[in-house]
């Protein structure tokens, strides 16, 4: 990985959140508070703006730098987990290295590892681990079957969708919507769609390339 | 969105500014991070820190000072703020006693506190803030809400941290008084956050929303709009009912503080409408109202409705609650 | 319309009733005819007793207590109250020194109090207030309404009344501050009469209504909407030039107080964005705000929008302005 | 007078103020704060409920009590007018005596003389006088020229609704709407046309008789 790609990734996945506006912001204000969609776009838009500071530094620096910018900057409960993510995601890297597919998978779940911690949430609680989690599983067990890069972008990108639509017809058991009870059926988790949206991004960029 | 605003980017800034400037005898105000600290920075005592999204206002910036907090976090409307906020408030802040965080209990709050909490090189501890009984049957922590009994929490732990008590007796007093309180609350409308620029849900005119969060959150259920006295009514039950799940049995004439918060856009006579009835109906469960407090102190931005707290007093809590406090939104005896 | 009432016609003494439950520390209700009293009545000292339309809370009742107003008489919702009102009030709390009454220039205001000044067996004085300055080029002093300004009235005659002065001197004082005080309102959003249910005016979701009265009365003109600081930018030209047109100027940093208050449905946090910008505006004008007081104080019901008062000091009004004073709405120093 | 007239025409009177309920409201809500017609309605219904307290008294007593009863229960502006108006209307029966339509048209211009004492106003500044003083003036006119009753009131009618389409055009110099400025054009009085809807219900009474 190169932070190049790093970022024309977070490039991508300011446009892509941009893009979904609407989409993000009703759905949270169906389940949630509404603000998802603003603390989306402001932590996007400041590692977008970060472009010139990032483009020296080493790829599991740059990550770290990004974590640590939107521990700062998006707040809310989505900030300190990608903050989380980021941040364990450099650590993992730092010590593993970033030469191969199972390298920057297990840095990965590293990250999604440390948003379990922090959140003490799991599988099916309607969060966006509902995504996170298979995606992460899928990225490591195809890197471990040494699956080329498309087919794990590919791949992921249709996982990532299955666990965003998974989290319809869940009960909350976490975060804003934990309160809703029978009325969260029906609606997305917000940071569902938001993860999912990005991991799309990220996934096509690949893909394109 | 009809609102006084100049650039939905710009509000909280500015807001805030306003707010430091009209009580400059109280408050000073830190920009990027944002914090806001007392004028006066208080000696020997455990530094009492707190903070949240805005919009709740007077929540909690109106509560610095003497007998309450010593600083507040905001963050941007109805966003917790970020940890470094913390950290520097709590930089700016402690006197060698500790530092004490009381954060409303949303996944986002109480992670980012935890973070800062977790970097902060002074010994801390954290109350977590859950009156909501909203929410029934709910086995997760997570359901519990923190909302308007929050200000009494903040207010009873101020004042003993004012004694020089040391920091685990503030925090079992903010645990104790959390743990005697429960609050529901009522919407007639949505809010509308400034930079969404539509209202959070839709409502027609003849429903209200049961249970609302103060971030226009939906609550128990929808239902129809009726006599405020059966609104009212089943608010009380609501209260009753989780004090009797957490074991909390009123006995005979229980002194008691009842809290009537408006959530922002409710005329004052209706608050006092509301508490006319929602103390009669306590009376009829054992308890009576020796302390109240009514008006708009945890509020949903521009929300039509209204919050019921009641909090069961003991001899410690009511001592508390009575001393001298001073600040933007609460002040007696000083 | 959507409220907290059982009953259009017994909202008034429902939450009369709650506000005298909330505060029986400091007040005393009597009904058929409705007053207020203080729960102590104080001796040696002009009775101050103010009243008005309903609807305005916390005036006129939430000012009742030590160093503020004796008694209050409230009327229906918008509609000034009644001699016999004003009477009993007067008979329950006068202690040979007079009494003085605070009135807000309203036809129907003035003319219910004169009547009962007329019927009055003791001594007694009336001060006028009349402190909106949205009716521009008026030559009736009946186009001038008595608005916020009026808290700073009573605040100041309250305070002096508590020393033993003497009842005109106690006018005195008043017809000062009131010579001394300009406001103007802007709204956003009408008012809904409960008794009416439904908005007193139309307005779009652009206009906003510029000199707006705290009945909902029209004001100056429908304005389009426009960002905070434009239209609070407006507001203070006003009351610049209407303290020019009554040959007050301000010298090099003369010191007032601003008093921004909200009609009742807008957030704290707009008010101190108003504030914000209006204090940095009055600087421009060689007036220092050294005194400031934000929140809802004469509130229009649930009208979305507020109002900007300025005050100019002098020392004997900042005296009275910043003595003890200890009511349900306001209270310091005690 | 016969106080049984009084009492048929309190009645009237409160039948014709709760049938114009939405023209008296609206009027108060374009330029004034909305109230008159629930004013009106509180002072008629509570005289409509006199009628067994006034039954046993003289004419004058009758009215006096009425004007009392008015200044305690309508409130705002024209709470204050209309009981001066009875009780000095009743005062100057007691002292003059009604035994004709003169000695009425006098006792109706006393009234009419304490709403303007009271509420220090004259004509032409868009009030209830606007109505109330030419009746008045008319009504002592005719009354002069020994006209027949029944021409009294058919007149007056006339008169009354006159004086109330003329405030439409006026600025107004008193009461509520003062501040308006030309916006009060276009306007009618919600107090005259309240006096106008009373005398004509009157009126009708006589002449229906
Ligand atoms: N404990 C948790 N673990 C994992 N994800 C969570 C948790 N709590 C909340 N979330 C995620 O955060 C999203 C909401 O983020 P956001 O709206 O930005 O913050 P907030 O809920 O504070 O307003 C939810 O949709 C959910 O996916
Ligand atoms: N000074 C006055 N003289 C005569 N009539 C007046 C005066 N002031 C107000 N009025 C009348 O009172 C009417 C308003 O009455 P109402 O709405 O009941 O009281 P308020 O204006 O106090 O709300 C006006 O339409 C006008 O006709
Ligand atoms: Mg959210
Ligand atoms: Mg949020
Ligand atoms: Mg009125
Ligand atoms: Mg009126």
């Amino acid at each position: 990985m190169k932070t190049e790609f790093i970022i024309e990734a977070a490039l991508a996945i300011q446009q892509t959140i941009l893009a979904n506006e609407s989409t993000l912001e009703s759905l949270d204000r169906e389940i949630g508070d509404g603000d998802h969609y603003i603390n989306m776009k402001r932590g996007a838009t400041t590692v977008a703006e970060m472009q010139t500071d990032l483009a020296s530094l080493k790829p599991d620096e740059a990550l770290n730098k990004i974590g640590m910018k939107l521990l700062s900057t998006i707040g809310g409960a989505s900030g300190p987990l990608l903050a989380s993510f980021f941040m364990s995601m450099a650590k993992v890297l730092k010590e593993n290295g970033d030469e191969s597919n199972l390298k920057i998978a297990a840095a990965f779940a590293g990250g999604v590892q440390a948003i379990i911690q922090r959140g003490k949430a799991g599988i099916s609680e309607k969060t966006m681990l509902d995504v996170l989690i298979p995606v992460s599983n899928q990225f490591v067990l195809l890197a471990t079957q040494n699956c080329n890069v498309k087919l794990i972008c590919a791949t992921l990108i249709h996982t990532a969708e299955q666990g965003m639509l998974s989290t319809k017809n869940l009960i909350a058991t976490k975060g804003r919507a934990a309160g809703l009870g029978e009325r969260a059926i029906g609606h997305i988790d917000p940071g569902a769609k938001s993860c999912q949206l990005m991991i799309e991004a990220v996934c096509k960029l690949i893909l394109e390339k | 969105m009809k609102k006084f605003i100049n650039n939905v980017d710009h509000i909280l800034v500015e807001s805030l500014s306003g707010f430091a400037k009209a009580h400059s005898d109280l408050v000073e105000l830190h920009l990027e991070p944002n914090f806001l600290t007392r004028a006066d920075k208080a000696t020997n005592k455990v530094a009492i820190i707190s903070g949240g999204g805005s919009g709740h206002e007077p929540l909690h910036a109106g509560y610095i000072g003497y007998g309450m907090l010593d600083a507040a976090c905001p963050g941007h409307v109805f966003t917790s703020p970020t940890p470094d906020q913390m950290l520097m408030a709590a930089e700016a802040v402690h006197a060698d006693k500790g530092v004490l965080f009381i954060v409303k209990n949303y996944a986002g709050d109480v992670m980012n506190f935890e973070m800062a909490a977790e970097m902060l090189p002074f010994e801390n501890a954290t109350v977590l803030t859950s009156d909501d009984c909203a929410v029934v049957n709910s086995t997760y922590t997570t359901g519990r809400r923190g909302v308007a009994g929050t200000v009494i929490v903040e207010k009873c732990i101020g004042s003993l941290a004012e004694t020089g008590a040391a920091l685990q007796a503030c925090k079992a007093l903010g645990d104790k008084v959390n743990n005697r309180t429960a609050s529901i609350g009522v919407a007639l409308t949505s809010c509308t956050v400034p930079a969404a620029g539509r209202p959070t849900f839709d409502i027609s005119e003849s429903e209200i929303e049961m249970g609302v969060g103060i971030h226009g959150e939906p609550g128990r259920r929808r239902e129809t709009m009726r006599p405020a006295d059966e609104i009212i009514g089943d608010c009380v039950e609501a209260i009753i009912t989780d004090f009797k799940s957490r074991n909390l049995h009123p006995n005979h004439k229980h002194e008691a503080l009842l809290l009537v918060n408006g959530f922002g856009a409710t005329p004052l006579m209706e608050l006092y409408l509301i508490y006319n009835t929602a103390a009669k109906l306590f009376n009829l469960h054992n308890i009576e109202i020796s302390h109240s407090l009514v008006g708009n102190y945890t509020t949903a931005l521009d929300m039509a409705g209204a919050s019921i707290t009641l909090c069961l007093l003991d001899d410690e809590i009511t001592k508390h609650w009575d001393s001298p406090v001073h600040t933007a939104a609460l002040r007696w005896g000083k």
